[in-house]
């Protein structure tokens, strides 16, 4: 990584659900551990988060959903992503998803799944050596 | 804590209170019952205030943890400093399975060993003989020789962990083997720290696992206490118990009147062998019940510690703080679990555990959710320990000294079980002592009555018990069970057999014969089975010894 | 206005100090930052500086959005295809929005798009945040005010963190938004930082610049005195249906009497609900004028002349630290900092045999 | 007793010297520092000389300030309601559900609604796609609710729904139906959330702007005073602000400031204080810290009683009354070792019940992971009939009185929790703290702080950074089956058909006029749901009258 390079991160929750505790704690540890977060907000379309990947040019995508709609709006984003060209670009989710999601979503590209409990160091270290 | 003045304005307030608020209240929507009780029928009082514990005197009553009379607790900084030991009982078929048990407690964050022996063992006889058939490792580990006790402790640092024994009438024998084997290993017998159980009298009371008649049984036990304050500085001699008194259907006050009876027992047994109190006091321990009822075994702890603390000091005259503590193992209530709808348990246990915690317990041991249906499974003891280690760190009821201070409820209860204790003081001391009221089956009766009260409040649904008599349901319990090696019996009586034909036979002739002449005298016991088993005497063999010598003992028939 | 701009530039001029007060950041960026200067010409990757040039001439979204973080992150594509890009630039009408936080900037530079999008205009944002002095990181939340933008292709919103500048915009903004004129964007919107100390950089990169205050966030007077007023070509009182409203915008017409200008443009005072709209159109208008404003009076193409030349100032002195900085010998620097700070040496003398010596 | 203070804090000193010093020189304590979850010092020992002299403070229970509880015989009159809050896929699953709960000795319903319900979308609404009885049921429709409550007697059980910023249209829809079953209005009992406050801090289901939003919440206020005189109007919910991250004095303190909030605007729009504030109620969470949550709902029914009579001038008593209901901290479940879970809710439910809590909500141990399943949902109701009926704790009133300790973090949480609403009311009440996103700043700091705590060990989370496990077993999850949505659709598409279609563009029009106005959109919306008129249609003309909330940007 060149000297003045930052990993840029999107956290995004797709859906409905509002609780944003998790995403809004994992943007802080990323920010504190010198990465620039890009933070969007509730309810994002997996159109909205696509194009926001695109435009703020990111390394890694995190997704927070806590609803269980994770099944029908994953697989839309990553097809999203790839339709755009970003299929190099790294998506790690986190929230209550079961452990029998995790292989079909790892299928379709999500990297890592963090469920509740994840220490966020966990999460800083996996980006720092898993970002090109 | 208030004065005169406040306490009359709390009366006319309370006054007040009960004519305008509570009885309008009570003629809309009666209470649920006429009267509260505790689980041990003690009534309940709707509100306790200020005036319920206005004759009572902070620092007498209370003082400081860590000092006389010790009802805040007897370490200075209690859990802040230390936590209990998290203490789970465990033992079943062989030492190999026990051994692998204990190995995978301590690997989950349990601080010290708790061995459950199997009935023949406690009963003093070795796996093959005749009477421990159908018996082997049943609810707890065969110890039958010196060969056993290695296996079980095979790979445990004995110098770094603390073990408890369950162990009563063949305990100074169990004893004499962990030393052995320590000591073949290398470690001084003065840096083995632990308990044995070795409360003799709760089996005539409540267990009923005794082998020689009290007197001889006494003097077993206060050659432990000898040796043990000579030879073991860190063992606790006696764990005096009032669990078994408990789970044969004592309420808390009889348990902790009759536990406490017995501890007088053995100090007055000791005195009375030439022992200095301050010589042994401060390692006698205590075993007490974590039952349903949260303030009233919050209660039960305190005022224990208060009347142990007077008692030692006040009666006997000890001068070392530390035999006026009481120092006490608690186990959740055995009794209060169900084999209906198991996973119930788990909430129980939590309860029971947090209430051994707030009274102040120095080590705890929760059941597991299946143990009325079988032994133990791995995960359900882990569950169990995991419920210490959340109420330890999560609760954060560990971070100042008895918590519960102040609370008019608590305060009162405390009070009030103290009170109820001396009463039964005065009664066991009216028909000449504890082992006279044994003998006259008085303890025997009591718990009976309790017994059979209980039940009766169950049964008329005075008292709801979850999944037992209301909230039942039809499915049955799927929760999976412990399936025991069924190759163990054999493993083991082969392991028995190769002692007894490896051994060499006349060293077992003459230390045996050692102990029956020690025996019939008035020397202290332990050294000659500390030589009897480095030379693989049995348990059996050993206590046939004792057996001839002491004659056996026969309960009075009660009813 | 002349007089304006000419403040402007002084302010400028005065402002070379922060710069060099940032050397953690100038060290972190030496090698690159010669890099970026010497090797511009002879780089080995002029084929794909020239390729990402093609593809933001070309409208390629994608390759906006990737030579922008090679602006930042001071990589050798960035120079030479900014190099290709320039001719295609100064098309685009750039609009700063300042003011404190909690003013509604976002929300309002989300409104102001969305107005410029039905008047049939294409639309760049970029939205500023702070870096955290700490650890180099930032959390970008402006786009949280623009969601519904996301789904135009006619919006392109990118969010930058400052990066270790202090001047309420970053080192890579002013790129960032000749990237987007050459893109094609017609108007393009700068949101600052906000932190309301020190944001007049934004008056030396934008034709347009909005302070935007709102009532209730404390001492109106305060804001104002701090000087960012002065920028102000426009101000915008936001929340203006809160209490305090009418007394925020009286505090704002007694500033701007009391600092009455006989000709020129009279920055006027627009009243704003951001959350509901209200006002937007007026405020949208009031662009425009200033836009026909600068056309008409010459002052555009001034104003133009003064940018360029507080932009070739700026790169001339980041440059050079660099390079200084490059040069230097650690060793001897840090003797030298020992003396000026046990009295030795004062530091002018030092700084200028620095200088000399690096010159020779 | 001054002297016998002064004589305890002689004692207290003789021990320091003596007993506490040589053992911390042998053996120092496990932490420098001891505090509770919100940063209240945790000190080594209470005596007498901690706690106030005179007994005004706690009084006695159903009389004024309520610390020691509402009710003057608390549960030994009768127990807190066991409510345990369910809902998922569709209306007929939830309806069996229920009736299994019931049956199980669960005392009163509790709804939950899923996400597109709780946003105003019907189910065919795009947005809706994958989120479709996801967190809750669906519900679309009067039809539906009619489904969702079947062969339940309204007349007898008590329902509570978990519902906001849809919370009147899901009360018309509710008044609706016992109108069709012919059910006198005052014979219905329950809680409708409303608050819409919280979900701009924390939880995030907020449709409107939050001046229409608190408008909408009023309109319930009255209507209900008018009509369901046995309604809890509102339940203002310090529990998501709390799972949001907040800690205890901050959830007295925000869930405190946005009631004051309500009956402001409640008082503002004229309706007496009495009127409405004996049907306010609200709802917290148990967390892990026994001892500050015990405090913290004792401190809290005094802060409030304080608040109404003093200054609010309310009359009646029952308006000084802070009722309220708790669920376990849904935050504090780990998905790892799911089973110690139940040990967590267990001390939780004892803290509820200890604080003097009137229903609980007892979480299962698999929510960290999915929507609970039966099993676990009947052992979570199992842990509360134990507490009530095996651990004795309920047959004396407010058992903690007195102990030093947990009067000196009541008297502590109050202070505390006052300075906040001091502060709030200084920034211009909650709306205004809200908007400049100081609410939320604070509850992201401490959730920033706990989050630390436990990835530094300094706060231990056992199975997740402390006595872990590698795990095999999986537990058995519950899943909704996807068909719901397509499902749910169909029925939309046949009652769409079906209806009258100009009586619903007819009921909708006058839902649009009231709501432009200032009338009372209440009936105008009973109106509409008896017209069959569907959520996500009512919401739309709401929303093009009231406009869309957008969130502060507050991390």
């Amino acid at each position: 990584m060149p000297d003045g390079k930052k990993i840029r991160v999107l956290i995004a929750k797709p859906g409905l659900d509002g609780h944003d505790r998790g995403a809004k704690v994992v943007a802080r540890a990323l920010r504190d551990a010198g990465m620039e977060v890009i933070y969007t907000g509730l309810r994002q379309t997996p159109e909205m988060i696509a194009e926001a990947a695109l435009q703020e040019d990111v390394d890694v995508v995190g997704l927070s959903i806590l609803s269980g709609a994770h099944m029908t709006l994953f697989p839309r984003i990553m097809k999203l992503l790839k339709d755009k060209g970003m299929e190099g670009i790294l998506v790690f989710a986190g929230g209550i998803i079961p452990d029998e999601d995790v292989p079909a979503l790892k299928e379709m590209g999500i990297r890592a799944i963090y469920g509740p409990g994840t220490p966020t160091g966990d999460i800083v270290d996996f980006l720092r050596q898993n970002v090109q | 804590m208030f004065d005169r003045e406040t306490i009359e304005e709390i009366r006319s307030r309370r006054s007040a209170w009960e004519a305008d608020t509570i009885k309008g209240n009570l003629k809309k929507s009666p209470e649920r019952r006429d009267v509260f009780i505790t689980t041990s029928s003690v009534p309940v009082e709707r509100l306790y205030t200020p005036l319920d514990v206005q004759d009572w005197d902070y620092l007498r009553d209370l003082g400081f943890p860590g000092e006389y009379p010790f009802t805040r607790g007897v370490q200075a900084t209690m859990y802040r400093g230390k936590l209990w030991t998290m203490r789970m009982f465990a033992g079943f078929g062989t030492a190999e399975e026990t051994n692998a048990r204990f190995k995978y407690l301590l690997g989950h964050g349990e601080t010290g060993l708790s061995v459950a022996f199997d009935m023949p063992t406690l009963y003093g006889y070795d796996t093959d003989d005749a009477e421990a058939e159908g018996e082997f490792g049943k609810c707890g580990v065969a110890v039958s020789s010196l060969a056993d006790m290695e296996t079980l402790f095979d790979g445990i640092p004995v110098d770094k962990i603390t073990t408890s024994m369950t162990i009563n009438g063949p305990a100074a024998i169990i004893w004499a083997m962990y030393i052995a084997a320590a000591e073949k290993r290398g470690v001084p017998r003065a840096k083995l720290g632990g308990t044995i159980q070795n409360d003799i009298l709760k089996e005539y009371i409540a267990q009923k696992e005794y082998l020689f008649p009290p007197e001889p049984s006494m003097r077993l036990v206060v050659d432990t206490f000898e040796f043990g304050s000579r030879e073991l500085p860190l063992w606790n001699t006696i764990s005096i118990s009032g669990y078994h008194i408990r789970e044969a259907g004592a309420t808390a006050v009889q348990e902790l009147a009759f536990t406490l009876a017995d501890g007088l027992a053995y100090v007055q047994a000791a005195l009375d062998r030439g022992l200095g109190i301050d010589d042994f006091a401060p390692r006698l321990s205590f075993f007490f019940n974590a039952h349903n009822d949260f303030f009233e075994e919050i209660a039960k702890y305190r005022a224990a510690r208060r009347i142990w603390a007077r008692e030692t000091k006040e009666r006997f005259g000890a001068r070392n703080p530390r035999s006026w503590w009481l120092r006490f193992h608690t186990q959740t209530a055995g009794c209060s679990l169900t084999a209906q709808q198991p996973e119930n348990n788990v909430v129980r246990t939590a309860i029971q555990a947090l209430a051994a915690v707030l009274g102040g317990t120095q080590s705890l041991h929760t059941n597991s959710m299946d143990e009325a249906l079988a032994l133990p499974s791995e995960t359900a003891v882990r569950i169990a320990l995991r419920t210490q280690q959340i109420i330890a760190h999560e609760s954060g009821v560990t971070n100042t000294i008895d918590p519960l201070a102040g609370s008019y409820f608590l305060e009162a209860l405390t009070n009030q079980t103290e009170r109820e204790v001396y009463d039964y003081f005065e009664k066991i001391e009216k028909l000449g002592g504890v082992i006279k009221a044994i003998e006259r089956g008085f303890f025997q009766r009591e718990l009976a009555e309790s017994a059979s009260r209980y039940q009766r409040e169950i049964e008329a649904r005075e008292r709801t018990i979850v999944g037992i008599n209301d909230y039942v349901t039809e499915e049955p319990p799927s929760i999976p069970l412990l399936r025991m090696d069924p190759e163990g019996e054999r493993k083991q009586r082969d392991r028995l057999a190769r002692v007894r034909a490896e051994r060499d036979n006349e060293a077992v002739a003459r230390t045996l014969e050692a102990v029956r002449h020690a025996a019939q005298g008035q020397e202290n016991l332990m050294p000659h089975f500390i030589d009897a088993v480095k030379a693989y005497a049995t348990l059996g063999e050993i206590c046939d010894v004792l057996r001839e010598a002491f004659g056996l003992y026969r309960e009075p028939a009660i009813w | 206005m002349e007089v304006a701009t000419e403040e402007r530039l002084n302010k400028e001029g005065r402002r070379a100090g922060p710069v060099l007060a940032k050397p953690r950041y100038i060290t972190q960026n030496q090698s690159i930052g010669a890099k970026n200067s010497s090797q511009a010409i002879i780089s080995p990757s002029l084929a794909e500086s020239r390729e990402l040039a093609d593809r933001v001439l070309a409208g390629d979204r994608r390759g906006v959005a990737r030579l922008i973080s090679l602006i930042e992150d001071d990589s050798p594509e960035a120079c030479p295809a900014l190099a290709l890009l320039y001719p295609h630039t100064g098309r685009a009408h750039v609009v700063g929005v300042t003011g404190a936080p909690g003013t509604g900037k976002s929300t309002l530079v989300g409104q102001l798009a969305r107005e410029s999008r039905q008047r049939g205009l294409t639309v760049g944002i970029v939205a500023v945040d702070p870096s955290s002095p700490f650890s180099g990181g930032a959390i970008l939340g402006d786009r949280i005010r623009m969601q519904e933008l996301t789904g135009d292709p006619g919006v392109f919103i990118r969010s930058m963190a400052t990066r270790g500048s202090l001047g309420g915009l970053s080192y890579a903004t002013g790129d960032a938004i000749k990237v987007l004129d050459a893109f094609g964007k017609d108007i393009i919107y700068v949101e600052t930082v906000g932190v309301g100390q020190d944001e007049v950089e934004i008056a030396a990169t934008a034709h347009t610049t909005i302070v935007v205050q709102a009532p209730g966030l404390g001492d109106d007077i305060q804001a104002i005195k701090a000087g960012i007023l002065e920028i102000a070509d426009i101000l915008v009182v936001n929340k203006a249906d809160q209490e305090g409203a009418e007394r925020t915008v009286a505090a704002l017409q007694l500033m701007l009497e009391l600092n009455h200008q006989p000709q020129g443009w009279q920055p006027p005072i627009i009243k704003t609900v951001a959350v509901e709209g209200k006002g937007i159109e007026a405020l949208s208008h009031e662009i425009s004028r200033h836009r026909d404003y600068l056309q008409v009076s010459g002052r555009a193409s001034l104003l133009r002349q003064h940018l360029a030349e507080e932009e070739l100032w700026n790169i001339i002195r980041k440059t050079l630290v660099a390079r200084i900085m490059d040069k230097l010998d650690r060793a001897e620097l840090d003797q030298l900092i020992h003396d000026i700070a046990d009295r030795r040496l004062d530091p002018h003398t030092a700084a200028n045999k620095l200088i000399a010596q690096i010159l020779e | 007793m001054a002297e016998e203070r002064a004589s305890i804090e002689r004692s207290k000193e003789k021990w320091q010297n003596e007993t506490l010093e040589p053992a911390l020189r042998r053996a120092p304590e496990r932490q420098e520092r001891f505090e509770t979850s919100s940063g209240i010092p945790v000190e080594r020992l209470y005596t007498p000389a901690d706690v106030a002299t005179d007994y005004t403070g706690l009084g006695f229970p159903g009389i004024y300030p309520f610390t020691r509880g509402i009710q003057p015989t608390m549960y030994r009159g009768r127990l807190w309601t066991m409510r345990q809050y369910a809902g998922y896929a569709s209306a007929q699953e939830s309806n069996r559900r229920y009736r299994y709960l019931l049956e199980q000795g669960q005392t009163g319903l509790s709804v939950a609604f899923d996400l597109p319900t709780q946003l105003g979308f019907d189910s065919d609404h795009p947005l809706a796609e994958g989120e479709v009885g996801k967190v809750g049921v669906a519900i679309c429709s009067l039809e539906d609710m009619e489904t969702l409550m079947e062969g339940i007697p309204l007349d007898k059980v008590s329902v509570s729904m978990t519902i906001n910023a849809t919370a009147p249209v899901l009360l018309a829809m509710y008044e609706a139906l016992a109108r069709k079953r012919g059910l006198p209005l005052a014979a219905l009992s329950g809680t409708i959330q409303n608050d819409i406050l919280k979900e701009y801090v924390a939880r995030g289901t907020y449709i409107f702007p939050p001046k229409p939003s608190l408008r909408l919440v009023t309109d319930v206020f009255r209507h209900a005073s008018e009509h369901l005189p046995n309604w809890n109007i509102i339940s203002i919910s310090g529990y998501h602000i709390r799972e949001a991250g907040a800690n205890a004095v901050q959830e007295v303190a925000f869930t405190l400031a946005d009631a004051i909030a309500y009956v402001q605007a409640a008082v503002d729009a004229g309706l007496p204080v009495d009127s409405f504030a004996p049907r306010l109620s609200f709802f917290f969470s148990a967390h892990n810290n026994l001892f500050e949550e015990v405090a913290k709902f004792r401190a809290a029914r005094r802060l409030w009683a304080r608040i109404m009579r003093e200054r609010f001038k309310a009359q009646d008593p029952r308006s000084w009354m802070l009722r309220f209901h708790t669920q376990t901290a849904g935050s504090t479940l780990t998905a790892q070792q799911p089973d110690n879970n139940v040990v967590r809710v267990a001390l939780q439910a004892l803290a509820a019940v200890l604080g003097g809590t009137q229903s609980l909500h007892t979480n299962s141990r698999d929510e960290a992971l999915s929507l609970p399943t039966e099993e676990s949902v009947q052992l979570a109701l199992r842990t509360q009939q134990i507490i009530a009926h095996e651990s004795g704790v309920t047959d004396t009133v407010d058992p903690l009185a007195g102990s030093y300790f947990v009067e000196k973090l009541t008297d502590e949480i109050e202070a505390r929790a006052g300075e906040y609403i001091a502060k709030i009311d200084s920034l211009g009440g909650a709306l205004a703290a809200i908007q400049v996103g100081y609410v939320q700043k604070e509850i992201q700091d401490s959730a920033y702080i706990a989050q630390k705590a436990v990835e530094d060990k300094k706060r231990i989370v056992v199975g997740v950074n402390a006595f872990t496990v590698l795990e095999s077993q999986k537990p058995q999850l519950l899943r909704v089956e996807p068909a719901i949505r397509e499902e749910q659709m169909g029925r939309l598409r046949a009652l769409r058909q079906r209806r009258d279609g100009p009586a619903v563009s007819e009921s909708l029009a006058r839902l649009r006029q009231a709501a432009s106005g200032n009338d009372n959109v209440m009936s105008h919306l009973v109106a509409c749901v008896e017209a069959h008129a569907t959520l996500g249609e009512i919401c739309d003309v709401l929303r093009q009258v009231f406009g869309e909330h957008k969130e502060a940007v507050v991390i």
